[in-house]
């Protein structure tokens, strides 16, 4: 019995395998693409894309930490007229669905982003990145779970395609604004996005990333936090999650889809190994033939999540 | 702007040889057919020991020499994973992802060549002063290094060709003239037609000076570059150098694709400068 | 000339060095005497003290993780009563501060705890664990800024002595919930408690601590968040702050001091290391001299946080 | 309740001796001259290669044998902790924080002792058998294990001393008698008058059962338990068992304070049992 990989996202998007490349560890797949064969992962969720072009932010964008890398790139991309108009036509080439990843500091600029995106074809989808400053109010519209149940909403009355929200782990209650999606509209969740960290230049006395010295912390070291996450939402909602958070292999792979996640993305392993992602889409039909099991849900661990006193 | 990623590849090869110079550094050997087959000079690879995730990211290491199915690096344990890397044995995997980036120009221009060598900016010339010879160029290498242990073993410059001319100077005095290396291009600069450099980001900015006081410059400048790298193929934009911009306002170029090797003149030395630093050395 | 290496915690506290043991990895100082010199060390923070006495979670209670652990002791502890008749009297016995840490259900209960303690000698402060689950309300206190300037301002009613208090890093807003203690009387803040984390055992298909299978993430992982906390609470206050997560060395520890601590405590790496605390605050002075700096706050950054896009 | 701290001390000394057995098990002798002169049959040291944070915590080991200034620890790879100790060579540094924990009782019940050692639970058992011996003891030994090269050798159990029966059984009858450890105890448990026992917690539980079902039981049975431990010295609370308590309410015992060993009836076995796996085995 060949075990069944597909997952579906919402609004008709099934994806053939529970492996996607993460958002802005893989591009728009141009460099990867040429390194990997992109038909055998499930989706490519791309660089976050904003209305207007954007240069990004000064170097250092990267520092390494221990099992970990923190960046600041200050979401690079080319605007959302150039993914539309030119990018979109060459991702039909691949056989893996495609989720842009939209970013804004407004709940106008997701929408005007989808609006625009919606027309091209080779788009199966959006990831709502609400990780970014709101520039009205001071905070990501992620942490608050009204704002991002206000973005969601905006964004599902423009586009019948599949809707993922990308949740902030950086978060009092990330079930809170998973709940407050969901009902919004949302089809998935991605979770999560990276944690923010800070790592010293001892010598020079100072944050290695320039300006705030903040960065967002991805890789190996946020696993055991973005497992707790990806339970935490799974307790909390009735559509897909996808997991993210450092994972570099198979077993990283299952121990998400074990906490209650439905996919899997792949970010900052991509980097150090591109076929990460094929590799452990390829082990998991392996996996499951060898448990006997015929597809990735049943090997989900069935919490009963309440509050426990720790420490 | 920059080269296609068509003949990367990711290539897991066994060390054949470690040769260990003074002060620490190492030239490591492996057996990487495709890379040694198809890595132009000032092209670079990332490169971990074996399958690990530690250190979690690959680092990038210049080309140094081909041989046959033998690439070679040259490094110094300065970090975490320079260490583990100045450490393998002959028979060690290791894993190199490449060739990478822009390398140098080798064309017409290049007819007498100064190649500039700061420290481990030694690294890229082995492979370049032989293309440079192959084309029948006219190359002096200038090769500076804080002591005369740091010192790159001027032979490894030539690998046995005699017309090769290298001149060292040491920081301390402890080896050929005593002096930085920047101070002995202005006397080669007229001869020139073209210049190489690869060093520490602030000797390349004081090359770049160096040569704004220079009456005649060569038609061809171009610099090797450094920058933290997350992926080193084009993805994650952690690279970025800062240059010149349309209309004087500076941009960003990717070190690992539009880069390592840039024009000179291309590269925005202020801005760059002003960074605060990169890396814990 | 030697450098100062003292600290001022507040309400005339002052600890002889800036490095102080966690607290719940180092009990009430019994064992580790016995290991260490505690006149060496800056101060002892104990295990988390709470009204009754507690039997603790069942076990396991840790587990490793890449760089780091996860724990849920559940508080077992044997009551107020007998840290301020029995413990309290033997504390005297060291050169170091004593600060007990305390922790409760509800506002009462910490209050409760305070005032028993208040009468004992040998208690040189108090550290208010907020981190944990509010009975009452459902949500910890310490992640609603209202609820921690609460506890904090009732058990500040209550006593003279120094008031520390410990924020918890899962929230979406610790300069917030800094800023609230503050106002509401404390006299410093140590930042930060353990991450909300999840280890998997993927061959049983469960998490490996019992029930929710969460527990809280430490040692040096943690650290670049931490970091990052250190500096969001540095910038929102003006009381000492000290900085905890994953300090093992001086290395570490000199991070913390750059990023904003006024002090820092060694947490993990007493377990792997008990000598860990001693060594540090031995090197601190030690590195001073070699800089030419007479005291620790001489080390700090001085940031300018500001909204950040990230990604 | 449990032993004073005052002769715990983190050494750093040498290997100075690796033994290899089948099936991996490896016998590591260190020079640690107060651990050998101080622990007892039973005790633990908590150990790690090196000054390494990596992995984080230290890993508890029994001292398997002492001989003048060295003490020997007996282990198998099973994860990446003990792989990192498996591959240690002579010379190479280790740190061991010990002597810790409550050890195994020699005392006067201990007349005609039989010693349960299930797989990696050979480990206490040679400083305990000498320790019985020199008090005049009758030892037997019952080792099992999974298959023939995982048992430890018998002639390692004995140390020279003939007098030491080994008996030695194998699940898969590769060697010895055919069946569990367990299997070969209620023949024996008239005879004895003391049962020592060490082994994975379910053989320990499949014992107390075996013993609950026998008509005579020794006035003395101690089993040497396993806890993840945090800190090994009794501050992180992490390591707590369960217990039969006051009036039947299960309590929690430190395993590195009160235990590793503990009188057979001491243990809340059904609670034991039930708890969920400790670890990724
Ligand atoms: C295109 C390119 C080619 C290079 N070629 C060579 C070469 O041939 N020989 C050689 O000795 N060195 C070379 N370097 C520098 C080399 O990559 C670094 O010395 C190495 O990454 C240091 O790693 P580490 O773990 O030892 O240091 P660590 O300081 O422990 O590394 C920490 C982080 O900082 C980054 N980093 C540290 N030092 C540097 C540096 N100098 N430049 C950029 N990033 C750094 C690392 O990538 C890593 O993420 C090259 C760098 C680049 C960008
Ligand atoms: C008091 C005591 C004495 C011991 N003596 C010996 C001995 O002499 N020889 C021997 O081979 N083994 C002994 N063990 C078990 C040994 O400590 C573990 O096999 C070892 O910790 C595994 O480490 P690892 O890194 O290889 O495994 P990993 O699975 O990678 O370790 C992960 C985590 O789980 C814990 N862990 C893993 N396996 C065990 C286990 N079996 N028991 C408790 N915790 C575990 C580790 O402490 C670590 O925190 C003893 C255990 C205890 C509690
Ligand atoms: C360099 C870099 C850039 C990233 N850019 C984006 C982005 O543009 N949009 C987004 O939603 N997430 C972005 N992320 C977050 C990743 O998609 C992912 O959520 C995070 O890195 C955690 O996964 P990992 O540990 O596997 O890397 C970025 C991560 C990295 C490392
Ligand atoms: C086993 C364990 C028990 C802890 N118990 C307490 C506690 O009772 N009260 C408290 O405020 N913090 C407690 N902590 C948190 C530590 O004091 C510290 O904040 C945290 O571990 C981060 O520091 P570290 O990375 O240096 O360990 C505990 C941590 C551990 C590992
Ligand atoms: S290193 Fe990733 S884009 Fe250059
Ligand atoms: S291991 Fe820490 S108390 Fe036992």
């Amino acid at each position: 019995m060949t075990p069944d990989l597909s997952v579906e996202l919402g609004r008709g998007l099934r994806i053939a395998n529970p492996v996607g490349l993460a958002s802005g560890t893989a591009g728009f797949g141009f460099e990867l693409s040429e390194l990997i064969d992109m038909d055998r992962v499930g989706a490519l969720f791309t660089k976050g894309t904003t209305r207007l072009p954007r240069a990004g932010n000064a170097p250092p964008r990267v520092a390494e930490t221990a099992g970990g890398m923190l960046n600041s790139i200050g979401l690079q991309n080319p605007g959302v007229d150039v993914v539309a108009q030119d990018y979109a036509a060459r991702f039909t080439g691949w056989q893996c669905a495609v989720v842009v990843n939209v970013a804004g500091g407004t709940v106008d600029e997701y929408v005007e982003c989808v609006r625009i995106l919606d027309g091209a074809p080779g788009v199966d989808g959006y990831e709502l990145n609400i990780s970014c400053p709101n520039i009205a109010h001071g905070l990501d519209l992620g942490r608050d779970p009204r704002e991002a149940a206000r973005v969601t909403a905006a964004v599902r009355a423009v586009t019948e395609r599949c809707v993922v929200v990308k949740l902030s782990p950086n978060v009092t209650d990330i079930a809170a604004v998973a709940s407050a999606v969901e009902s919004a509209g949302a089809d998935a969740i991605s979770a999560v996005n990276t944690f923010v960290g800070m790592k010293i230049h001892r010598h020079a006395r100072r944050p290695v990333l320039p300006r705030t010295g903040l960065g967002g912390l991805s890789g190996p070291v946020i696993k055991p936090l973005a497992l707790a996450a990806v339970a935490a939402v799974r307790g909390a909602v009735h559509i897909p999650v996808i997991g993210i958070g450092g994972i570099t292999g198979i077993d990283d792979a299952l121990d998400f889809l074990i906490a209650g996640a439905d996919a899997v993305q792949v970010g900052t392993a991509t980097f150090v190994d591109p076929s990460t992602a094929v590799r452990i889409a390829d082990g998991l039909a392996e996996y499951l033939v060898g448990c006997g099991l015929s597809r990735c849900s049943e090997l989900r661990w069935h919490a009963e999540l309440a509050g426990d006193p720790a420490c | 702007m920059s080269g296609s990623l068509r003949d990367v590849r990711d290539e897991r090869g066994e060390v054949t040889a470690v040769d260990r110079f003074g002060g620490g550094m190492v030239e490591v050997s492996v057996r990487l057919p495709h890379l040694a087959a198809t890595a132009l000079p000032g092209q670079f690879a990332q490169i971990r020991s074996g399958d690990s995730f530690s250190p979690l990211l690959r680092r990038p290491f210049s080309v140094a020499w081909t041989d046959g199915d033998s690439a070679s690096f040259v490094l110094a344990p300065v970090g975490v994973g320079t260490r583990l890397l100045a450490a393998l044995r002959p028979g060690d995997p290791l894993t190199a992802l490449g060739p990478l980036g822009t390398g140098f120009t080798v064309g017409v221009r290049a007819q007498r060549s100064l190649c500039v060598s700061g420290g481990l900016g030694c690294a890229p010339f082995p492979l370049l002063v032989r293309a440079l010879r192959r084309q029948g160029r006219d190359v002096t290498v200038v090769s500076g290094a804080a002591r005369s242990t740091l010192l790159y073993p001027a032979e490894r410059f030539r690998r046995g060709d005699r017309e090769v001319r290298v001149i060292e100077l040491t920081v301390d005095g402890s080896a050929g003239t005593p002096g930085l290396v920047t101070a002995a291009v202005p006397e080669r600069i007229d001869a020139a037609t073209a210049v190489y450099a690869c060093g520490p980001n602030p000797m390349l900015a004081a090359l770049a000076r160096t040569l704004d006081g220079c009456a005649t410059l060569p038609p061809l400048a171009e610099v090797s570059l450094e920058a933290p790298m997350g992926c080193g193929y084009g993805t994650c934009l952690g690279c970025a150098l800062p240059v010149e911009g349309a209309g004087g306002v500076p941009a960003w170029a990717l070190c690992c694709r539009q880069g390592p090797v840039m024009q000179i003149g291309a590269v925005a030395w202020d801005e760059l400068m002003k960074l605060p630093p990169a890396h814990v050395a």
